[in-house]
This record gives structure tokens, C-alpha cells and sequence, in this order.
């Protein structure tokens, strides 16, 4: 039977049990990948309970930069006896099989290649403490991996007291369990297999992180002082991360006294209250969820939107609808985050794509926020919040000044005449703000979410309410100027076809655009990064004949505000639609692109409509 | 209320506070609540205890929720700036304005269907967290603004203006305060301004959550005979079991006063609130029996009123975020952003 | 001057103040004119307070039936002193102003016919008590109309007999005010004036009623048995009236016990829950809110559509966005509520467009619900809801049976195999539900807003999410089979412009066609009743080269909703959009529609775009 | 938990109870919580009160909010209906539930997170309503599901796994319960199945609102050395202040006892619930001396278990809506739809 072989590209998956202590095995293994300069993408695919059930880590190794997620498992690693059977389908004919022979299984395919190492029985021979048996199972066959796919065992135990830095007498023990999976696969396997990690440097620089702890640094950058939140996977770790980094960087080293507050609260309705509250107070506060708190949030958003109260709030998306599925990911709350709100309401959005941009788009946000006074939505999703990418390094301008719209202190309010809260001095739809104490005697209003007039004084006139609502329409129209534009794929326009994508499907991209290229299918691309849209993004549809809206999401949302903002007709702009909670692999997105473009091609996945 | 606007030509005579402002100077717009609504009274009462104070009106800041009552905060202190949010949230507000500037002092205003029906977790929560800010509750027992539903502090024994039937028992503001913790707990009555006041002015200078809940009737429907929040049953029933006399920092040397007869409680800024006991069965310092005294008042149909819970001793939630001196909302980059070492050193470390 | 002469046809306003007693003589105006034969529509524009400020109240009187709300006054009457010269503004040219002539009033117009009656002094003289002589002014300016306008004081006099059933010793006291007028009227002005009321009899047997008794009524013959609700304006009296109903009509007459439960919640999320839950338990329950209420319900309306729990919401809207303008009316609440709650949800909703249809859109939104198993928004507003309207009886067959849908009992489950909550056993994507308790053995199953398999099993298995999502849209297609089509104006297609419309907006539509057809345009139209749109809706938009939509928002939502859904080319759907928070009018819509129709017409009020 | 499933098959022999049924017919779904998870030692006395009260499975529903406690019901009584609601919601479905049919029995499952925080108002209200139900709080002090964030209920004293300050005083719900006027209050310990099940039965049988307040330690987050939620502390610390029997009505004339030793509570389903105190201090039928005992014996780090209020005298929110005898959902068209007479009195009257 034939064996795979690829130097540098491949899917491997391990398989385990969650509280089983494989997360950080697993964690090591995507670590010591990256170490070796080969770019990495792993992927937790966990269930929504904490131990006990089938718990999936996937990495895609690839040092041509495909870290898209790849169908099929070249190399399973089958540590849960529960989904063997299914974990041995999964593997791809010719691709490998590692499972713990400590006990029999039954292995019904003779077009994999199976490895077995008696992994439990290693580790009751060598360890004393029973938890450290159980644990280092993991780490055995990480260490078995190192023999089987020729990795540098120095960069192996690097890794390792990188990874224990800090509590050093925990390495020995580790390396002694690689050693003994590495011994026990040298000993009894011809090694390396078919596939293989080899040093390269196609890493560079780059550095590996989660979406979420770069969006937090980003808040850090971004001068946000209030955070308010309310426990919710797959969010949670904006705010902790959060809080790690103030721990770390906003401290008063003198007095240890605190930069920063970060108030758990005892829900997301309270949260984004507080958070708007700090906001209108000055401060940057920004509060993160996902789903079930964006629905509850949906009151004050209009609140915000329309007592034009600046606010950040991250959406880490998750599978919905309702509770859905809180572990899985999804691109499916854009209706309910750009129309948040009875009456009408519209919101901003941001769509990052991988944790570089997590990290300066919600810096850039609190600046557009302020700018704009309005709430900004950063849209990330669980597979960009929670798993660790390899991207470029952060960098900041330490020059760079906070731009905090227009806001009147002390002296610019007693230079005018009568200060009018809603008063569109400028054309432009943004009024000037003060913040609460600023002036003895003048800048104070009343902040109130029903209509008003220009000098925030109550009123129930008709006229003086549709010009406001007029007026907000113009400052959606600034906020098109004033947000990110698009991002092209191509110099200018060489093909009649036209790819939109926006956040976390960018990953599947370049490699879906080289199999559409590999069937002679040329097409032009255009990656979202705001709404309200720039108007490029019109005018990129309407010069091309046909365009596919690439959504992890059932219902098409983004088309539909391309639709609804743009006015753009809808025989030409074609859905391509993921949503079984997983993320969208480059495979999918070209067949169906190919199915559609040529007929007669193959479609496969969940299919496009 | 009436439609004709007061003159703003400010008489010279009028007499002025320790920061050289006149009463006038704590007015705000004209109220809209109908003639005669308790709520008019209370903030007569605000304008009252911040002129005495001599608060700058422009350093404080009148939060609210949505109701009558709610929307009172426009009627005093117009040079403070206001949020009128949206209904049973303000508690949350509040705690984030409150951390983004703690240089700034924080009125609340709600009523009992916006903070013990849909507000009550938030209220619960702000209590629970020692909000610096004084939380007053115009309690009606009642949705006014929507026109007289009862409200779920309407004892059992009130009728409706109609004749219904109240079906439950009240949730009663000030005893659920004080079990969960509030600080300073406070009963006035909106016809009571003497008491009112410096009750006031005392949970404005105490530094943690302070809440006054006043029963301050809803004249066009809750004062009928037969509802227990009515200006004649509270007048008839008002139990008072502590006067209390606010002594700024600045009156503290002139103070006389004879030992026997009044507590003193010294507040932060050396203020000090001085409590005469009226009843000499209530002990305002210990939990448990001020809730049981306020049980057995209520059963006997008494409105106990003054100072009832009152508590110096607490983290308040500035204290717990422990925050730098200077107010969030001032720092700037040189405060906020982190060097670029720091930053290489997070780059660094994703490096592995 | 010349002065107005209308029988039968006219605006009349009435200024006052709220608080001040003058509700009930407006409304008993507006009854008078309806018991001699003359339809009318009053109207209530009142602040969002309870006592002192500006209110008015206006009656379109229109023996043709033209009862949408028409832009001029022609006779009004003054009685707030704070709002005199506004109110003299309103008037036409050539209209009259009635007013209490007791106090001085700088009259700055020649135009209009002046009448002073000195309201205060008569009643200070003919009344002892305080109260009397504060609400008898009101009174007496409806006797004094009907000097003005020659109405039958007998109708008066049944009026206020009927007015006042139950409390015999008013009814007196009110006639002699009446007279005051009428007497002082007779004796010091040629009567009647220009504008009168003359029996006839377009009225027939209509009814004259608000819509949200009548919706209310719906729910007791729909048979509703748990209603809960939180108190907010327009919909309060929804409940309110509900309860007034049930006292009547289901209140066991031996026992006094109740065959219906009404809890006035704590809160709208609360309220919403207490709906779900008796739903889930096998009775019919409903709620009602407005606008923040909405918002508020946003996360319990996604688990109702994922769970597939039936619920009838009513939403009486109001001004948005945010509090808004709570007194005043809009449609702004589409997009909120067709796609309420994160991740792919969709939610059905119906347009009642006048109270007979409140009732009867209301009793058959429970067996809406029932059969697609999620819930039915009743799509009204402040202007149906708490205004008075003429419109036809109401009628019930008494052998109509509620149509549960898909329920199994006791016995429906003994002869199956295996109950799958979730299978779509018939193919129209609604599947088979037991009530709790049902059978010992069989039907239990676990509701859950988590993805579940068929069996109601939570899973996380993508592809059965994706399928159960796939499977909603299906029963969303059947929705649209089942819920109310459109109305169309023609029998047969007549023109290439259609206008489209939905709700209130149809009480304007009569008049806006013959101001239409006078300048010799001719269209088709078609009054939405349902979301998701039977086929036939995108059939008219398509068969039509232009077509017109005119809602009551800014956001044209439910254009946004027909592109969306139907994928129809925007650049032939114009927007026609009032957002003022009044009613829109006749004229609005038809110079509006002439403007973009023939260029060059005049357009006017709040732009079209 | 363990992936093996148990077999279908049911031994012959197996005890039955009183309307046939084994233990096994109120198992549920194999649980999949971590294993020594306190949630499955509720469950497990779940099953076991309602196989000895001989409840029909089917006649009772199995309600819940979010979290790991909230997914226990799946994990007992599978012929049962269940709904696993939204977070901190359940209370609101529980009412519209049992107003829909009174003829079933309703088991509310949720954790400290659950009903303290995001629930707590719901929580409240439905105490203030009387809801028919027995509420079961799992409270471990911790957000178990999201991984161990601080809960409202964590004592002070309490510090995180990782040494972190817990900087707020708790919600105790037992007290606030009793303040909000539940007629029926209890405090058990997962860990003590013997006094758990008897409450559970109590419980059940309470017509009104019950709540048990289940001290219920999550092994993964809460259970460590510091943690005033941990197996160990609360075994040392438990303060039984009741013991507490239920006397199902069949065994009624079989019951022996000393007059003097025990208390009998009558319940209205002719059960009992006998009481022997354990602390002659205790008076479980007085409100605000429970209260007392409970904030001491707080302050000394005691947790106090028990049945701590019962009230059967209360009116319960059946009562309330006065409904008939039949449930809501079973009543048809003859029982709802009003007669041709009605309708067209109303349209006669709408013709004024
Ligand atoms: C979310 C929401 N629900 C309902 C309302 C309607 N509403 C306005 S005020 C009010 C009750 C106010 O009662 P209370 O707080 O006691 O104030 P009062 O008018 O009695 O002073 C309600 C229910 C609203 N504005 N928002
Ligand atoms: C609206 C909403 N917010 C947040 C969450 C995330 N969430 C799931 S469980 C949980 C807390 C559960 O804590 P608790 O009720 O104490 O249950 P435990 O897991 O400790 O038993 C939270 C915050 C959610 N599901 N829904
Ligand atoms: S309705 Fe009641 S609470 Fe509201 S303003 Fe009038 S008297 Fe005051
Ligand atoms: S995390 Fe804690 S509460 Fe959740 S199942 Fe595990 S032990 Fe139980
Ligand atoms: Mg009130
Ligand atoms: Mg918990």
C-alpha cells in the first residue's frame, strides 16, 4: 500500500479526550513545527463541556503558507479510544495512523498505515505518580512524532523549556517522556515515515498568537482604561488577556496602583452599560462577547448608536443560532450586529482577519469610535479569537496620538458662542461632544436616547427627529470614508469574475485561488474590511459580471448589506456558503467557485447556493 | 406645571454658598411631571443638599433609567451634564462612568418600577460592588409613566386606584439593600424635605454606594385612599427612627452637642453625619436587627424613615479597582501606551 | 375672506393640554360624528408625559371614507394658550379656529375665521366645583360645535347617555355643558359655519374601535390562555384590554375561576419567557411590546425559531431608533424583528393594516404559530393600535376549530416506532411535537437552543447543524405558503408602475390613488400582509417596470426584506419613506409618486430618496 | 464521566416503588460532566427522591438556564420533558410553564451564575410570584461551564485556584431568598446525600416556591486549598441546624415519634415534613432571625444547612390566578372561544 510523502505539507490531527492534559502536548507539538521555521495552523476542535469528551486538535503544516483548514487527516494521531472508529475513517488513503497498542483496537482500513506505541504502557513503566502517568502520555507521543516525521529533537527541547519557563523542574520530566515515545519509535519503526518537518525558514519573523490576546494588546495600544465583560466562549479571552497584559504593562510601578479597571459583570447587559457609560464619561471602554450576548446587548447598541455614545465591543463569533454550537465558528451574527436594534438603527463593523490585524483594528477602532461617536463592532470569529496563528509581528508607532473626534475642553467652549450637542457644524454628520465636567458653565447636555434637538433638549417634532435621523445617515456615509477600505487581490481588474470574502475566510484563500488558477479560472478579489462600505466595494461588483460572496453563514448576510447598502442587483452576486461550524477550506471554496464557473466540475461540502 | 418660564435675571440679594453660587445656579429646566407629583419635591430637595454643599454643579453627574421619576434629573443641576439612559440600566452606567472619572460625583435617580422590576440585577449588583454614587429611588409604588400599573414595592394591603387587588407582597427596597450589603441605606419621604435633606447631603459625602429610597407619591395614581404610598398614609405612618443632621468639614469646629444624644459618624472627607435616635429600639449599625426592625414596622402598616443602615467601614469600588489618583479618563498616551520594549517583548515571547 | 365649505369633509383639530379632562369630549366628538352615518378618524398626538403639556387630538371627518390623515387643519380648536400661534399656524386659509375667548389672544392671521367662545366663564358661572369647571370647558366646545356645525343635537344627547351607561347622575351635569356651548353659539354666530356634519349613512354597520382591543379580542377567540407582558407605550393597552376581555368572557360563572392566566412581568425578557414556556407546555400564550422591548426579547426570539417553540409576539410600534419618540408612530422595527437574534434566524411576521384585521391576523397567529412551530410577530403600531378606527365587525365562525399543527398524543404515539422531535417525517420542515406529559413511556424529549440531532440529542456534529439549519429554511419556505398572501388592488395587471405598501400605510392609499389617477397616473398595488412573501409578491415586483414602496422608516426595511429574500433588482424598487413619526398622508404618497413619475410634479413633505 | 454505555436491560429483581417503577426509570442520559463533579450527586438524589415520592416521570418537567449545572437535567428522569433554556432565564419559562399546566410537577435546575448574576432578577421574581416549583441551585461559587471565573456567591475569604483576591462580598442565596419572602428554604451539601434527598422531597411537595441552595464543589475550578466551596471545607465547616424527614402520606399512620424531639410541617398533599432541630437556637418559621443566624454564622465561616424557612401559609401563584381545575392546555374551543351572543355585544358596543 502506498505511503504518503510530503516534506513540509501536511494535516495532522490528534485525537483525545478533553481534561486529558493533551491540550498542551498538542499546543507543544504545533510549537515545535513553528520552531523549525515551517508555518503552522492548529486548531482546537473541543466540545462544550470541560472533561471527558472527544476533544480534536488539527494542525496544518505547510511551508508553501496554505494554513487555510485542508480536508482530510494525512496523520491521526488516535489517542481516544470513543471516535476510533470515526478518527481511522477520517485519515486519507495512504496517510498514517498513531495510536496508543497499549491496548488492541480494531483497525478496519488497509489503506492506512498504522503506527502502533503502547504509549500508557511507556509511561506506567516509567512514571510513578499517577497523574503524571496520564499526562505524559501526551507528551510521549509528541516525542514519538519527532522520530516519526525527522524533527530536530534540539528544536523539540527548546520548546519545551520555553514552554516551562519559569518552572523549570517540570522540564526533565518532560524530555524524559519525549525521549521515551522517540526511543520506543526509533527502536521499533523505520524512521522518518513518508512525511516529514524539515528545518526551513519560510517563519521569518513572524510570531504565533490567538486573535484574541492580539485583540487585547490592541485595546492595550488603543488607550482602552475600561473593560467590562461577562464570561462567554468563545470571547472570554479578550477580557483576560486583557488583564494580563494591563497586569503587566499598566501598573503604577511605584504605588501599584491600577491604569486601567476591568469589572466582571453579571451579565453583557450590564457590561456594554458599563462600557458606554465609561465612554460617554471619556474614558475608552470597550466590553467583548459572543452570540447570546450580542442579542442581549441589543437595546443599549441602539442607545448607543443614537445617543451617539462612542463604545468598542468584540463579537467573537460562534456557531449560532440561539445557544447553536458555543465550540464551533461561524460568520452568521453580521445582520444581527449591522442592523443591532429596533427603530432605525445602523451599526459600524471592522472584519479582522488574522491576529495582526485583531491587534491594530482594535487599536484603530477606539480612534474610530471616538471619531465617529458611535459604538464600533469588531467582528472576529471563534476559529480567529481562540486558536493560535502564525502572523507578522506587532509593531507600533510610538509617535501616534489617540484621536479622540471631536470633543470641546474647556477653552474651545468658551471661544463659542452656545454649544449645541447635535449641531452638524461640519457637513459631515459628526457633531461636537464634551466630556461631563469639563466647563463651569457651559458644554453640559443632556445625553438621552429620545429624540432631541440640536442643543440635546427633549422634543417630540416630527421635522426636527427625521432631520436627525438624516443626519446620522450622513455620519454612516463619513464612517464609509473614515473606516478601512477593501483589499484587493490584483493591481486592477484582469478577470469578468470577482471573489468577496471578509474575516478568517482570507486564511483558505490563497490556496483556493492557486486550484481555481490550476483549472485556468482567473478571477479578480476583494476582502471586506469595514462596514459601512467603502465605495470601491460597489464599484468592484459592478465592474465584474459575476461575483461569489464567500460566508460562513447560511443566510448570505454580507450579500445582503452589499444588496441593501449598495443597491447592487442581485443575479450577478452569488453565494458560497459554509456553516457547518467549521472553518471554510480552500477545497470548498474552489470547487463550488468551478462548479459554478464551468458546470459539469465537481461540487462538494455543504453545498453553495 | 406651568408653561411660563422663569425670568434668568438672578437677583443680587440672592444669597450664595461657600463657592459664591445661589440656589438658582442648582435649578434645572422646568419640570414636566404633573402639578403635585412627590418627584418635584425630591429634587427641590437635590438642589437643596448640593446648594448646602457647594458642589460645583459641573462636577457631577445625574444618571437615571426611564420613568417620571427618570426623567427628573433634567429639573436640577442644568450645568451638569446628564444621562437619561434607557429603563432599569442605569446602575450600569453609572459603574462605568464612575471608574472612567472618579473626580466626579455621581447622582442616580430611579424609580421603583425601573429599579426593582427590570432593573433589580443591576441594582443588586451595583450594591454589590459599592458604586460610588448616591442612588436615589423616587418610590411611588407605582409605573407612573406608564400610567399606573402596580409596581412590585406595592404593599399587599394598597388597592388600586380602581379598587384591584394587589396580589403580591412587596419587594422592599431598603431592607433587600441592606441583605445585600449596601453600605448606606436611607428612607425619606418626598413631604418631608427637613429630613430629606440631610439625607442628602449625607450619602453624597459618604464614598461607597449610598441609596435613598423615598417614598414620594405619584399624585395622579397612587394618593387615592386605600394605597399605602399616598401623601396622607405616609404622613399618617411615617415612623422616623433616626434624625439626621449633616455636618460639613467646614461647620465641624462650631458643633455643640451633647454626647447622650447623638451618634456621630465621620465620613470620609471629615464630613460627619450626626444621628439622633428617635426610637430607641433601632440600631442602625447591625444588619440583622435593622431588617427585622423594618419587618415588624412594615407588618404593623409603619413607613420606617431616616437613616437606617449606615456603614463607613467598606472597600468601596474605587478602592477595590485601585485605581492611580488622577481620573482614567485624563490619561494619555504617555500614561497608557506600552513602551516598545515591552512591546518586543510580547513579540518575543510568541516566538517561543 | 372667503371661508371653507365642506359637508362631510374636513379636518378638525383640537389643542389642549394633557391631564386637563379633554381626552373624553374629543373622543365624544369623534363618536358623535360617527353615530350620524360620518366616518372618521381621530387621531391622538400626545407627549410622552402625563399632565401639563401640549396634547392634540385631530379627526379626519370623510363621508367618501377617506380616513388616512390629511395636512391642514380646517377648523381647529384652541385651547392650549401655550401652543396659540402654532396652532393658528396649522389652520388652512380660509379654515376656522375656535377658541376660549375668556382670555385675550393676539390673533396675527386674516385668513382664518376666528370664533371666540368664552369657555371659562361660562362654565365659572354655571359650575360650583373646581373639577367642573375645569373639565365642563371641554365639554362645552363640543356643544358648541354642534351649533358650528349643525349637528343633531339628539345625536349629542344618545352619545353622552351611552357615554356614560353606569354612571346615570354624569349624564346631566355633561348635557348642560353641551347646551352652554351650544346656546352661546346659537346666540352670538350665524350657525352653522361653512363646515358641517350631515347624517348619513356611510358608516353602515361598522364598528369603531382601537387596535389593540381588537387584537386583544383576537387572542381570547384565538383561544390565548397565558398572556404576560411589561407595560410600555403603544402596547400596554394590548394586555390591558386582554384582561378586560377574559373578566367578561372567561371567568368561570359558578366557580369565579379563571380559564386564562395575565402576569405583568418584571421585565420584557421575563415576559417573553413566561410566553415561551407556556408555549412549550402545550398553551397558547402571547405577549406585547414595542420597540426597546423588542430589543430586549432579541435573545429569547432566537431560541422560540431554533427550538421551534410557537409564540405570538404583538409589536406595536413606535418612533425609533432607542426611546425614541415613544408616543408617536413609525414602521422601523422590520429588519429588527424579520431577523431578530444572532446567528441565521428568521423570524415571521404579519401586517394588520386596520383593527379588523388586528382581530382576525391575531386569532389565526395562534394557529400560525401552532403549525410552524415559531413565532408570529403582529406587526402593528401606535397609530392601529391606540387610536380609534371605523371598520367593519367583527365576525367569527363558530365552528372553527384551533388548528394545533403537528402534535402527537397519547395515542398518535403509541402507534410509532420512535418519536424524532426534529425529523422531518413530511417533508414541509415542520416536524411532529408532544406537550410535556403526554405518555409514560414515549414522546419525552429535551428542548434545547444548543444544536441537537433529530432525536433532540445535543450534538456537535456539523453536518447535522448544517442540515437542521438547511431544514429550518424549508419550513420558512412553507411559512410562506401558509401565512396570508398579498392584497392586490386589480384584478389584472394594468399598469408598468406598482406601488407596494403594508400595514397603516393602506389607510392613505384610497386617496392617494384618486389624487393619483386625477393627474392620470395609473397603478397596480399590492398591500403586503405576511413575511416571508408568497410567490406572488416577487411576481408583482417583477411584472412591474417601476415599483414604488412606501413605509414609515427611514431605512426602507421592507425593501431590504423583498431584495433580500425574493433577490429582486433594486434599481427598479424606489423608496418612498416617511419617518416623521406622524401617519403618512395621501398627498405624501402621491406627489411623491407623481414627482418620480412624471419629473417636473411638485414633491413635498419628508423627501423621498 | 466514562463513554461506556449501561445496558438497556433491567434486572427483574430490582426494587419498585409505589407505582412500579426501579430507580432505573429516573436515570437519565449518561452524564458529561467531569468526574466527582458535585452536579451528579444532585442528580443522583434527585433520582432517588423521586423514585421514593413515586413520582410519574412523565408528570414532571425538568427546566434549566446555562451552565454545567443547567445541563444536568438531561442527566436524570429521561422520560421527563426537559428545557435547557438561555442563561439565567429559566424562572421566566418555569412560571409561563406552570401556568399552562398545573397538572405537572416543575424541577428548575441552575447554578450560582445562572440565578446570582445574569438571573438574579428573574430569580427574584419568581420567589415574589410564589411560583409553583422547586428551584435547585448548584452553586460551586465559580462559573464551572466558562472555566472557573469568580461567581457572586464566592465568599470573600475565598481565593481563585491561582491565588486571586476574591474582592466582593457574596450573594447569599438563602438569605436573600428568605428577605424576598420564599416560603421554603433550604441549604444542602452535595456531599451529604442523607440530608439532600429528604429536602429534595420537602421540596417537591411544597406548594409555592421551594429553593434548595445545594452547596454543589466544582472539582476542576473550586475545590482547591483557599476555596470556602471545596468538598473539604464545607464538610468541616457544615452547620446542620435541621434535621429534616418527609413523610410521604402513606407512611403517616405508620410514624412514631417523640413529640418533644421533632416538628411536623403539614404540607398540603397531606405529606409531612418532620424537622428535629439541631441547634436549639434555630426557629426556621421566623423570618428575620433566620436571617440573624444565617449572616453569624456566615461571619464565622460557617455554612448552615438545612430547611431554613418554611411557610405553608403562603399563596402560591396558582392561587393567585385563581385558574380552574383543568389545565390551560386542555381546554378547547367550548371552554375558550366566547359565544356569537358576546362578539356581538362587543361590536354593538363599539357602535357607542
Ligand atoms: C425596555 C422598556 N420597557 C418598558 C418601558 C416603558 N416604561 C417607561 S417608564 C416605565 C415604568 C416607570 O415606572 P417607575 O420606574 O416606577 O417610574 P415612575 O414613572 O413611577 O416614576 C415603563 C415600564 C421602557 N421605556 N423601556
Ligand atoms: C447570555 C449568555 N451569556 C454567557 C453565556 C456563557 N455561559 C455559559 S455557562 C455560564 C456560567 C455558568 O455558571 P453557573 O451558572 O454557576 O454554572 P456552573 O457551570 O458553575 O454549574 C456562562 C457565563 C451564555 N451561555 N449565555
Ligand atoms: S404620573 Fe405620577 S409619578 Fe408621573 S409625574 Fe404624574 S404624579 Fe408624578
Ligand atoms: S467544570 Fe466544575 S461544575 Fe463543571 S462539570 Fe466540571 S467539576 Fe462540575
Ligand atoms: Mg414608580
Ligand atoms: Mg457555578
Amino acid at each position: 500500500m502506498a505511503a504518503l510523502n510530503a516534506i513540509n505539507e501536511f494535516v495532522i490531527r490528534f485525537a483525545n479526550v478533553n481534561g486529558s492534559g493533551s491540550a498542551s502536548a498538542n499546543v507543544m507539538f504545533a510549537k515545535i513545527v513553528y520552531r523549525m521555521g515551517v508555518p503552522v495552523a492548529p486548531k482546537n476542535i473541543f466540545p462544550s463541556n470541560i472533561q471527558g469528551l472527544p476533544t480534536w486538535f488539527e494542525a496544518r503544516v505547510s511551508a508553501k503558507g496554505h494554513l487555510g483548514r485542508r480536508e482530510g487527516v494525512d496523520l491521526m494521531v488516535a489517542m481516544n479510544p470513543q471516535t476510533f472508529a470515526e478518527d481511522l475513517a477520517d485519515v486519507v488513503p495512504g496517510g498514517y495512523l498513531l495510536y496508543d497498542s497499549t491496548f488492541e483496537q480494531r483497525i478496519s482500513r488497509t489503506d492506512v498505515n498504522v503506527i502502533g506505541v503502547p504509549l500508557t504502557r511507556l509511561c506506567l513503566e516509567a512514571f510513578e505518580d499517577p497523574r503524571q502517568r496520564q499526562l505524559f502520555k501526551n507528551v510521549a507521543y509528541v516525542g514519538a512524532l519527532a522520530a516519526f516525521l525527522d524533527i530536530d529533537f534540539e528544536a523539540v527541547k527548546e520548546v519545551v523549556s520555553l514552554q516551562f519557563r519559569g518552572k523549570e523542574k517540570l522540564v526533565g520530566p518532560n524530555i524524559q517522556a519525549l525521549e521515551l515515545g522517540r526511543d520506543y519509535a526509533l527502536r521499533h519503526y523505520d524512521c522518518p515515515l513518508g512525511l516529514r518537518v524539515e528545518k526551513c525558514d519560510a517563519v521569518g519573523d513572524k510570531i504565533m498568537i490567538d486573535g484574541n490576546s492580539a485583540a487585547a494588546l490592541g485595546c492595550v495600544f488603543g488607550g482602552a482604561t475600561v473593560a467590562a465583560w461577562y464570561p462567554i466562549t468563545p470571547s472570554t479571552s479578550v477580557a483576560e488577556a486583557f488583564e494580563r497584559y494591563c497586569e503587566r504593562m499598566r501598573v503604577d510601578e511605584k504605588t501599584g496602583e491600577h491604569k486601567y479597571a476591568i469589572i466582571q459583570a453579571e451579565d453583557e447587559l450590564a457590561a456594554i452599560g458599563m462600557a458606554i457609560g465609561a465612554n460617554w464619561n471619556g474614558a475608552r471602554g470597550f466590553t467583548a462577547t459572543s452570540g447570546p450576548g450580542i442579542s442581549l446587548m441589543t437595546e443599549f447598541l441602539g442607545l448607543a448608536y443614537f445617543a451617539e455614545i462612542p463604545l468598542v465591543l468584540f463579537n467573537v463569533q460562534r456557531g449560532g443560532p440561539s445557544t447553536g454550537m458555543p465550540t464551533r465558528t461561524q460568520q452568521s451574527d453580521i445582520t444581527a450586529c449591522a442592523y443591532a436594534s429596533h427603530g432605525d438603527t445602523k451599526q459600524m463593523l471592522l472584519f479582522p482577519s488574522e491576529p495582526n490585524e485583531c491587534f491594530n483594528m482594535s487599536a484603530d477602532a477606539f480612534d474610530y469610535a471616538d471619531r465617529l461617536q458611535t459604538p464600533i463592532i469588531v467582528m472576529s470569529d471563534l476559529d480567529l479569537g481562540m486558536n493560535d496563528w502564525v502572523c507578522d509581528p506587532f509593531e507600533w508607532d510610538q509617535e501616534r496620538r489617540f484621536d479622540r473626534g471631536k470633543v470641546l475642553d474647556a477653552e474651545a467652549l468658551d471661544k463659542i458662542e452656545k454649544f449645541g450637542r447635535y449641531r452638524d457644524v461640519d457637513g459631515d454628520g459628526i457633531c461636537y461632544r464634551t466630556y461631563p465636567g469639563t466647563h463651569p458653565e457651559k458644554g453640559a447636555f443632556f445625553t438621552r436616547g429620545t429624540s432631541r434637538d440640536n442643543y440635546a433638549v427633549y422634543t417630540e417634532d416630527g421635522d426636527v427627529h427625521a432631520e436627525n435621523l438624516r443626519r446620522l445617515n450622513r455620519k454612516f456615509d463619513t464612517g464609509a470614508k473614515i473606516l478601512p477600505g477593501p483589499e484587493f487581490g490584483q493591481e486592477s481588474q484582469r478577470s469578468t469574475i470577482g471573489i468577496i470574502y471578509f474575516g478568517t475566510t482570507a486564511t483558505a484563500m490563497p490556496e483556493a485561488l492557486e486550484q481555481l488558477e490550476d483549472q485556468d479560472i482567473i478571477v479578480d478579489t476583494m476582502r471586506i474590511r469595514a462596514f459601512p462600505f467603502a465605495l470601491e466595494v460597489a464599484e468592484f461588483v459592478r465592474a465584474h459580471e459575476t461575483v461569489y460572496i464567500i460566508e460562513q453563514n447560511r443566510d448570505a448576510q454580507m450579500r445582503m448589506l452589499l444588496m441593501n447598502e449598495c443597491d447592487l442587483a442581485p443575479d450577478k452576486m452569488k453565494k458560497i456558503l459554509n456553516y457547518d461550524g467549521m472553518p471554510v477550506t480552500a477545497r470548498f471554496i474552489a470547487e463550488n467557485i468551478a462548479a459554478a464557473v464551468k458546470p459539469g466540475a465537481r461540487q462538494g461540502g455543504v453545498a453553495a447556493e | 406645571m406651568s408653561y411660563i418660564r422663569k425670568p434668568a435675571f438672578q437677583h443680587p440679594n440672592l444669597p450664595k454658598n461657600e463657592i459664591g453660587l445661589t440656589r438658582r445656579d442648582y435649578e434645572g429646566a422646568m419640570s414636566t411631571l404633573c402639578a403635585g407629583c412627590g418627584h418635584d419635591s425630591v429634587s427641590a430637595a437635590i438642589i437643596e443638599a448640593c446648594y448646602a454643599l457647594g458642589v460645583e454643579p459641573h462636577r457631577l453627574a445625574k444618571l437615571s433609567g426611564i420613568g417620571c421619576s427618570s426623567k427628573t434629573p433634567t429639573y436640577f443641576l442644568s450645568k451638569s451634564h446628564g444621562f437619561n439612559s434607557v429603563h432599569g440600566r442605569m446602575p450600569s452606567i453609572a459603574t462605568g462612568a464612575s471608574m472612567a472619572n472618579t473626580g466626579l460625583k455621581y447622582i442616580g435617580v430611579s424609580g421603583d418600577g425601573d429599579s426593582a422590576s427590570i432593573g433589580l440585577g443591576q441594582f443588586a449588583h451595583a450594591i454589590r460592588r459599592q458604586v460610588n454614587m448616591l442612588y436615589i429611588i423616587e418610590n411611588n409604588g407605582t409605573y407612573g409613566l406608564t400610567k399606573g400599573q402596580f409596581s412590585a414595592t406595592n404593599d399587599r394591603a394598597s388597592v388600586g386606584r380602581k379598587g384591584q387587588k394587589n396580589q403580591f407582597d412587596p419587594i422592599d427596597i431598603c431592607s433587600l439593600a441592606i441583605q445585600l450589603g449596601a453600605s448606606f441605606v436611607a428612607r425619606g419621604f418626598s413631604g418631608d424635605k427637613a429630613q430629606l435633606v440631610p439625607l442628602i447631603e449625607s450619602g453624597m459625602a459618604h464614598e461607597g454606594f449610598a441609596l435613598i429610597d423615598v417614598v414620594s407619591p405619584c399624585v395622579t395614581f397612587n394618593n387615592h385612599l386605600g394605597s399605602t404610598k399616598s401623601f396622607d398614609f405616609v404622613r399618617e405612618h411615617n415612623n422616623a427612627v433616626m434624625a439626621t443632621d449633616f455636618v460639613p468639614a467646614r461647620e465641624q469646629i462650631h458643633a455643640e452637642y451633647d454626647k447622650g444624644e447623638a451618634v456621630d459618624v465621620q465620613l470620609h472627607d471629615d464630613c460627619t453625619i450626626r444621628l439622633r435616635k428617635l426610637d430607641d429600639d433601632y440600631d442602625p449599625t447591625d444588619r440583622a436587627s435593622a431588617l427585622k426592625y423594618l419587618a415588624d414596622h412594615h407588618d404593623r402598616g409603619e413607613v420606617v424613615t431616616g437613616l437606617l443602615h449606615v456603614d463607613t467601614g467598606i472597600e468601596n469600588l474605587r478602592d477595590k479597582a485601585q485605581l492611580v489618583d488622577q481620573p482614567l479618563n485624563e490619561l494619555v498616551e504617555r500614561d497608557l501606551v506600552p513602551s516598545q520594549a515591552l512591546l518586543d517583548e510580547v513579540n518575543q515571547r510568541r516566538r517561543w
